[in-house]
């Protein structure tokens, strides 16, 4: 029965995708509008969707780097126990994936953070940047389970980050007039360089260094989670 | 030097649908194939060149994006003998056993398990 | 032509969303949510968003199955 | 000729596609699967990269690249589960 209802809701899904298929295109409304004829002025960024995320949007980006803090802190509350139970020895990754593993860590990590510093030229951003270098230490923890991220390194690169983000924007406060300002503080550049957009690059580093050190915690939690004891006696 | 770059054009066209008729066959061979350690010989050899092949004729086409595609086409090199090897160990180790036919005396002495 | 593929590619999505829906094996189920997720991606690529299409792969596609394959094994664990 | 061609490439990659997806939903092992679901990660990176040339965008070569990392990433991750190794 749930299957069923469940596959109802699929079909409708997905006749509501398909539907949209022939509208694949621009659409035109007033802020859109605005942010297509003023962006690229505004901020000097090639990038438009930064524009809009960082400088726009940007108490918006603020409130969903918390709110990815707040699960990541909730997670590692529940899922950090001491007095759990051993859970059972995993298999050893063969050499070759081993050796590979340690091979491609350093490129990953190079990628993540090309990724989220040019986050103004290219797609992509501190989300994804973040998400790339905590894939490459995903890698390490899948070829051996029990290597422990440095937790004080993690701690303050996250911390410090997050105050970095408050204080531009209240920087942008005192300078520009308004929180995350891009006026004033920085010279805006030349359209497509690496230096250009005042402040989004800046903002966009921050948030990549916080999401992949938060990425990074959260996946260690759980590849280090014990079996709840208590669970275990309450079901016998 | 026009001509040079439509002929470039066409012949990466060709390489590419080459390189397409590979990734079919190796899906062809997924499809078709009895068992696990089968299908991985078909699906990630062909696919592989197929891969290699359909994106260096995308890169021919387009010789001003070629850098960043042999970028694709290297980590397509580095990463796929990784994933294909972890997948073929993962089988065996999570013990699906070869279809009967297909296995020598010493491959079950590697695998532990008696000829099926 | 890229018209036919975006509708075949929204089918590849439609049957993944299904089989995941009416897997009985838990790990099956994951893996072809994954499979939604990686087709989704290119997706978005068609309809000319590449920042979502790289948030899709990241997220959708690497992360959230390794997550589900974690708390899978961990359950199974505390079963045993 | 040439973008006919890309397109001709576009198409039969399509067909391996589909193809791999009858496989991963029909598979009757967790293994199975999982090459299946490899065959499909290689067949979708050629056509994001064909979609970057009929678009003629080439910023869509990042996220291709992007996602043959993080696809490899999730076949390694499912091939370690089958392995019990995480």
């Amino acid at each position: 029965m749930k299957q069923l209802i469940g596959s109802v809701f699929v079909l409708v899904m997905g006749l509501f995708l398909w539907s949209l298929v022939p509208l694949l295109g621009p659409s035109a409304g007033y802020l859109s509008t605005y942010f297509t004829q003023h962006g690229v002025a505004d901020n000097h960024t090639a990038n438009l969707v930064t524009a809009v995320v960082v400088n726009y949007r940007g108490f918006d980006t603020l409130g969903e780097v918390l709110v990815l803090f707040a699960s990541v802190s909730g997670a590692t509350f529940v899922l950090r126990r001491r007095d759990g139970l051993p859970t059972a020895q995993p298999w050893p990754a063969s050499e070759f994936l081993a050796t590979g593993a340690r091979a491609l860590f350093a490129p990953l990590v190079v990628f993540g953070a090309y990724i989220f510093v040019h986050g103004h030229l290219t797609p992509g951003g501190g989300f994804q940047g973040g998400a790339v270098v905590a894939s490459a230490v995903l890698m390490l923890l899948l070829v051996n389970r029990d290597r422990h991220l440095p937790h004080g390194l993690m701690t303050w690169l996250e911390s410090l980050s997050g105050f970095g983000f408050v204080l531009t924007g209240l920087i942008g406060l005192a300078v520009g007039g308004s929180f995350l300002s891009n006026k004033g503080l920085m010279p805006l550049g030349e359209w497509n360089t690496l230096f250009s957009g005042g402040l989004i690059p800046i903002i966009y580093v921050l948030v990549g260094i916080k999401v992949g050190a938060e990425l990074s915690a959260l996946l260690d939690v759980m590849f280090h989670s014990t079996g709840d004891a208590d669970h275990q006696e309450g079901q016998a | 030097m026009e001509t040079f770059t439509a002929v470039l054009g066409v012949a990466g066209g060709v390489i590419a649908v080459i390189g397409a008729l590979f990734l079919f066959l190796g899906a062809l061979g997924i499809y078709r194939m009895p068992d696990v350690y089968n299908r991985l010989h078909a699906g990630t050899k062909a696919t592989t060149l197929g891969n290699i092949l359909t994106l260096v004729g995308f890169g021919l086409t387009h010789p001003e994006w070629l850098p960043k595609i042999a970028l694709v086409v290297l980590f397509v090199i580095l990463t796929n003998p990784l994933s294909s090897h972890a997948l073929a160990r993962a089988a065996i180790r999570s013990g699906v056993r070869p279809v009967a036919g297909t296995t020598s005396d010493e491959d079950c002495a590697l695998t532990g398990g008696q000829k099926p | 032509m890229m018209l036919a593929i975006d509708f075949v590619v929204v089918a590849v999505i439609f049957v993944a969303a299904v089989g995941a829906m009416s897997c009985k094996n838990l790990v099956s189920s994951v893996l072809l949510g994954g499979l939604a997720s990686l087709v989704a991606s290119y997706l978005f690529l068609r309809m000319g968003a590449p920042d979502v299409a790289m948030t899709e792969a990241a997220i959708g596609a690497a992360l959230t199955t390794v997550i589900f394959l974690v708390a899978t094994r961990r359950t199974q664990e505390v079963e045993e | 000729m040439a973008e006919t061609l890309v397109l001709v490439a576009l198409g039969i990659a399509l067909l391996a596609g589909m193809l791999a997806t009858v496989q991963l939903v029909r598979g009757p092992d967790a293994a199975t699967r999982a090459v299946a679901l490899d065959a499909i990660t290689l067949i979708t990176l050629p056509m994001m990269v064909g979609l970057a040339l009929v678009v003629g965008r080439s910023i869509y070569i990042d996220v291709a690249l992007v996602y043959a990392i993080l696809s490899f990433l999730g076949v390694v991750a499912f091939a370690r589960y089958l392995d019990r190794g995480i």
